[in-house]
């Protein structure tokens, strides 16, 4: 085969599989756009669910999403954070490194259902914290710290190392290197992992499913229980409760999820201008 | 400034004994809860029977390994390449304009929870394969049937679904890959292909490759959308459009009905996940070494 | 939340368990705290089997199934309530020209001696049987019914569903498998019935509130509460209140049957 | 300059500018390059030097923003012209890097990459580029017993000469150097300079240097760039010995040695 | 050598070994380092020079699986020592590496990065920094108009002296350069030159160089290594007129110019 044929081949596989991922998001995410944003009205955002959801709105529920995912990534952040910069910049890369980082990546791939029995085990009863908003969230963080974890080192690692040497060469401090210039290196790769933590905390159903309780009524504190969308929609879906507000609340899910990602993409593009 | 120092290491120490103790506490709680009647069934015929009736207290658990490991599998096959070809296209091939956008709409795919993939799949997919696939494979064996709740259904489901791991992992080691060596290889007479295939991807492979890992954990993990279009089906699948059930699956279903026994064999199910898990990771490293070489 | 209710004028109220049993909860709940608005009562998720631990942990003081209790759960609560049933549709797909089965029949399709439509009335088609997973309150009480459930030789009483039945996971999705795949047949709860598919009569007799109640038509599962050693005052408020005419209305308002 | 009318040009540079975004980095660049010469360039950081190199190759086209005007025909096809044949360009235009830039990969896997991509497949071939390239950089005594090993673990030095063995194995016609003895030590920049006079048999040598000695020594015509100019191309012996700008007469002889 | 007795040790190493993972890549290195001096380190590619000069602002700690055995006193304290405040050396023993690093940051925040970090937040004490260290490095006039654009921007050259100045702005005690002016031309390169010439009044300046003139021309001692030793160390006039080992000989003589 000659060269020509071979990048023609090449360039055809790279496009027609991207196209392939970009057909199948637009498959899904209009599928539910087309179903469910005729179900969103003001209505359904502005009251409260009635009839077990049949009718009525979602505000709690929108509301109890945004608190359970803002405890999960206000918790995870700076923990997964700082265990990435941990294992990548302070520890040695020892045995039992290796060991915590291989068992972190087992978890990954444990189903969620676990971690909420977990969950439910150590939080709700255990601690004492009841079916509540930070159960879930602290639920969810753990979940998370995995994605968080690995998308940190991995940005950590492509950092030069004369970014280090230059740094620590003026003798700025291991803490100041890492704040001052490696970070900054290193924002969108957090981000990312940041925005696939967020995915899949708001996502989630069968880890919050037993320890944020799934209450209808709006939370006023982390200690009172909840109900996340991603949650109310398997409730109306799998109790097969309403269809237009399954798709309404996933149509609006997915907005919601679009509009976090673009606000996060464009402070990093800040971010990134500012330096 | 000491002291300050000081106290953020310590700081950070802690935060990576939060992770250690929460995964070592994980780990600790499925092996308690699940080991009493991993034992007591007898290891061994728990891992190799046949037959799952959980309500008869009969627990053979190999059609679940079976599903989980043919819907993983599949979702690889189909979701790898994808991803490092979407990695790849964004990163060296798009134009900023395009790229923007593509990245954003694959960001969003993490976004949608996995309800929505399995409604999706089983209103779409399911009679999709049912109605256009089947007929193809029908050519070759015209004894095959389908329902369309199958190995292939939840395949391509949790492909879709780990796309946005890899894409995003992938992209991110691709372009981390200093510019330099691009300019090696260009100057050496190497085209765009020649540069991306020999000298970028391998550049970025650990990069790449921990985002596969990675995906095949959330592959393995997930749950919710497989359960839709599996069939669940408890028995050995002789094709990739025969229906199965998966280990994940079968937890997550059983989970909220389940009597105390039944419960406990749920979680001795976990014990075999974590360990299925653990062994794919240790064979990943080793391949990843082997392959490694150099670096 | 929490066990702990209050000894004033007040309390509080938290009922855990099945998530079939939830949103009738909601409602039950909802009406209970417009009436007594110095109480609250929180209803929570996560399951039967979770639904059982929860009263046992003492962080609820009402757990909810969907199920009758198995043997080995028995000791573990001090007493039940059956607060509503759900009667149980048998569905197909709507093209299906099937328009009622027997209850042997139906035992039959799903112990997979029946396989083609055509024995029972129908057109020559393979029957896609689909089910509930093991441990689902809605199969636990179908299978008994419709005798899938038998005792075997030794006498154990095992499930003899087909083991090439696809399980779905719930209600809805088991309505959704079946109104999109063709020459199915499921069941779902009553309440949740809707034309995207089609209910047959069994045995002659349409499913509905009235033939439930009346006896004429057999398959249905029982709502059921729980409670622990120690039963606070407001739990007990709440349980009459469900137990009285006025909470026995809002069950039959949200599609269930009342246990009067 | 008459007697150029003979020779063979290899590169023909006419009115050349460029642009990076709205910064002019060069202006009205005039230049011919002859076959089998060496030519150096010299100037001042920051004049241009090595972006005038990168011009020839095409290897500005990789940066975003920058705009070309004029006309570089080589072996008289404009190479800027649509449709131009760049990795053909390329392949018989190497470059050396002013920063070593080695693969992250072995020693041998650096050297055959390029004849590799070229479809060289022969194992025997292979080895025997390996060890000509590497020997005529000198550096096949220090790496022999270790061809299988990370070319990152060389030092600054021995990564430069790697490269530049890289280059070789390709057998470019012509061969761009920025500043590539700027990293080596005095035994291997001589024997560098030995081997550009043997290439230069073979090969056309575009050379950047700081090193006004190396530029006397080893090339043949030079060009002396400032602020994005050239402000003066001739004879290396004539330029060094009778500068006919007064600038460039400044800079040679701000020199030491 | 007796007339040292009377000068300030600022370094004394004695039988200093250093070892990558196996490989050994220092040996037994006996030798002092004078306050307000410029000693230079010489020899071939791959001799070691880098790897003692990082030892001494213990840059070699980031390297895993690096060993050293023996002493390195500053000051009269050795370095090696438990509990030695590593940070504060190095801001005592700045250091300028063979491959330019700039941060990816702009300009102005490359310099004012080491003063920060120590403490300065006083804008105009930092514009002057910047201003001072530039002209210092003679980068002021060709980069004052665009502080605030990424050094990532620069040429080469210009980044090396964007380095310089940033190890400048710290006004370190001690300046370890591993071969500054590689990649600088000669104006600039004499610059340079001129500018360590004042600064050794105020520093102490330990430079790697390949360039023998460049030995000559600025250092007052001249420490010449050879696989991993250290062959001959002596006043550099001494050591250039009068080399007591013949290999020194050897190489100092294979220079040209
Ligand atoms: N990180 C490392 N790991 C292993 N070996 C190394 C490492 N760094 C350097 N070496 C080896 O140690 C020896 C000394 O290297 P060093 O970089 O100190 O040489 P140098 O004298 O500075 O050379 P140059 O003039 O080319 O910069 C070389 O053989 C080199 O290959
Ligand atoms: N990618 C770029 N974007 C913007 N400006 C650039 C870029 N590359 C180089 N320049 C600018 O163009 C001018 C010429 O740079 P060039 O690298 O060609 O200089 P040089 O003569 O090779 O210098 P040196 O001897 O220091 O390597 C410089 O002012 C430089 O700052
Ligand atoms: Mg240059
Ligand atoms: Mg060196």
């Amino acid at each position: 085969m000659n060269k020509k044929s071979k990048n023609a081949i090449f360039y055809a596989i790279i496009v027609s599989l991207s196209a392939l991922a970009l057909i199948s998001l637009i498959l899904i995410v209009g599928f539910i756009l087309i179903k469910g944003l005729p179900g969103i009205t003001t209505e359904f955002l502005s009251q409260s669910p009635s009839k077990m959801g049949k009718e009525g709105g979602i505000l709690p529920i929108i509301i109890g999403t945004l608190y359970v995912t803002l405890v999960a990534l206000v918790i995870a952040t700076p923990i997964g954070v700082a265990a990435a910069i941990y294992f990548n910049e302070y520890s040695k890369d020892t045995r039992s490194v290796r060991m915590i980082r291989f068992f972190t990546e087992v978890l990954a791939g444990i189903p969620s259902i676990i971690f909420g029995l977990f969950g439910f085990a150590f939080f709700v009863v255990f601690m004492g914290l009841g079916w509540s908003v930070l159960s879930g969230g602290l639920t969810l963080t753990i979940m998370i710290l995995p994605t968080l974890i690995r998308a940190t080192e991995e940005s950590l690692k492509t950092v030069p190392m004369s970014y280090r040497e230059g740094s620590l060469s003026l003798g700025a401090t291991k803490w100041q290197t890492i704040v001052k210039v490696i970070l900054p290196c290193c924002k969108s790769g957090v981000l990312t992992g940041l925005i696939l933590g967020m995915g899949r905390a708001i996502g989630e159903t069968a880890a919050v499913m037993l320890t944020i309780g799934g209450s209808m009524r709006m939370a006023e504190s982390l200690l009172d229980p909840t109900r996340t969308m991603a949650l109310h929609l398997y409730m109306l879906a799998s109790e097969g409760i309403s269809e237009e507000k399954t798709y309404a609340t996933a149509a609006l899910l997915i907005i919601i999820v679009l509009i976090i990602n673009t606000i996060a993409n464009e402070i990093s593009r800040r971010m990134i201008k500012l330096s | 400034m000491k002291a300050y120092e000081k106290a953020i290491e310590k700081l950070i120490l802690i935060s990576a004994i939060v992770t250690t103790v929460s995964v070592a506490l994980i780990t600790v709680f499925i092996f308690k809860t699940g080991m009493p009647i991993l034992l007591q069934y007898g290891v061994l015929d728990f891992i190799t029977g046949t037959d799952w009736s959980p309500t008869s207290e009969i627990f053979g658990i190999m059609p679940l390994i079976i599903g989980t490991l043919a819907v993983t599998l599949g979702a690889l096959i189909i979701g790898v390449p994808t991803g490092i070809a979407c990695a790849v296209y964004l990163s060296e091939i798009a134009s900023k304009k395009t790229a923007g956008p593509f990245k954003a709409a694959i960001e969003l795919l993490a976004g949608i929870p996995s309800v929505v993939y399995g409604f999706f799949g089983l209103i779409v997919l399911v009679p999709a394969i049912r109605n256009y696939i089947l007929p193809i494979f029908q050519k070759f064996n015209p004894d095959l049937n389908t329902s369309g709740f199958s190995i292939l259904a939840g395949a391509v489901i949790l492909a879709i679904m780990i796309l946005p791991t890899i894409v995003s992992l992938s992209e991110n080691a691709i372009t981390a890959v200093p510019q330099e060596f691009r300019e090696a290889s260009l100057a050496l007479g190497a085209n765009k292909r020649e540069t991306i295939m020999k000298v970028i991807v391998p550049a970025a492979k650990s990069g790449i490759f921990s985002s596969v890992i990675l995906a095949m954990g959330r592959a393995i993990g997930e749950t919710m959308a497989v359960l839709l279009i599996t069939g669940n089906v408890a028995q050995m699948p002789g094709s990739i459009l025969d229906p199965v059930a998966t280990l994940t699956g079968t937890i997550a279903m059983e989970m909220s009905y389940a009597g105390p026994t039944h419960q406990q064999a749920l979680f001795a199910i976990g014990i075999v996940l974590f360990i299925i898990i653990m062994l794919l990771n240790i064979l990943a490293q080793a391949v990843m070494k082997k392959m490694g070489g150099v670096n | 939340g929490g066990g702990n209710s209050g000894t004033e004028a007040g309390g509080s109220v938290v009922t855990a368990g099945s998530t079939s049993v939830q949103p009738l909860s909601e409602e039950l709940a909802a009406v209970f705290m417009d009436a007594n608005t110095d109480y609250t009562v929180d209803v929570q998720g996560g399951g039967s089997g979770q639904g059982i631990k929860s009263i046992q942990e003492g962080i609820a003081d009402i757990g909810a199934l969907s199920r009758n209790l198995k043997n080995e759960e028995k000791g573990l609560v001090s007493k039940e309530v059956t607060i509503a049933l759900d009667g149980i549709a048998v569905i197909i797909n709507k093209d299906s020209q099937v328009k009622d089965l027997s209850l042997e029949q139906i035992r039959q399709i799903y112990t997979g001696e029946i396989t083609n439509w055509k024995e029972v009335g129908g057109i020559d088609a393979p029957i896609t049987v689909v089910s509930r997973e093991e441990g689902s309150g809605t199969r636990g009480a179908f299978v008994e019914i419709t005798k899938v459930a038998a005792k075997d030789s030794a006498g154990v009483e095992t499930d003899m569903t087909d083991a090439n039945a696809l399980i779905q996971p719930s209600t809805g999705s088991v309505k959704t498998t079946v109104a999109s795949t063709p020459n199915t047949i499921g069941y779902v709860s009553l309440g949740s019935l809707d034309d995207s598919v089609k209910a047959v009569t069994v045995e002659g007799v349409v499913p509905s509130i009235e033939n439930i109640i009346d006896g004429t038509y057999k398959i249905s599962r029982p709502f059921i509460y729980v409670v622990g050693e120690t039963v606070s005052e407001a739990t007990q408020m709440y349980l009459d209140f469900v137990l009285s005419d006025e909470g026995q209305a809002v069950v039959v308002d949200n599609g269930f049957i009342s246990v009067k | 300059m008459e007697i150029r009318e003979n020779e063979e040009k290899k590169f023909d540079i006419k009115g050349l500018d460029l642009y990076y975004g709205k910064f002019q980095a060069l202006e009205k660049i005039d230049m011919d390059i002859y076959a089998n010469k060496i030519t150096a360039l010299i100037g001042p950081s920051g004049c241009g030097k090595s972006t005038f190199l990168r011009t020839l190759n095409r290897m500005n086209d990789l940066i975003p923003g920058v705009t070309i005007e004029g006309d570089i025909r080589f072996d008289d096809e404009n190479i800027y012209e649509k449709d131009y044949d760049v990795i053909n360009l390329r392949k018989k235009v190497g470059m050396v890097f002013q920063k070593a830039n080695p693969f992250p990969k072995t020693i041998y896997e650096n050297i055959v990459y390029g004849p590799r991509v070229h479809g060289e497949k022969n194992k025997e071939i292979l080895d025997h580029i390996v060890e000509r390239t590497l020997k005529e950089v000198a550096l096949w005594e220090e790496v022999k017993d270790r061809l299988n090993k990370s070319a990152l673990g060389l030092s600054g030095g021995q990564q430069q000469r790697l490269c530049i063995a890289r280059c070789l194995a390709v057998e470019p016609e012509v061969i761009l150097m920025d500043e590539p003895t700027s990293a080596l030590d005095p035994v291997a920049t001589s024997k560098i300079e030995g081997l550009l006079g043997e290439l230069a048999l073979k090969y056309t040598i575009v050379i950047v240097t700081h090193n006004m000695q190396q530029a006397g020594r080893v090339s043949d015509n030079t060009a002396f760039f400032l602020s994005g100019k050239v402000l003066e191309v001739d004879n290396t012996a004539q330029m060094f010995s009778n500068p006919r700008n007064s600038k460039t007469e400044d800079y040679i002889t701000g020199r030491f040695g």
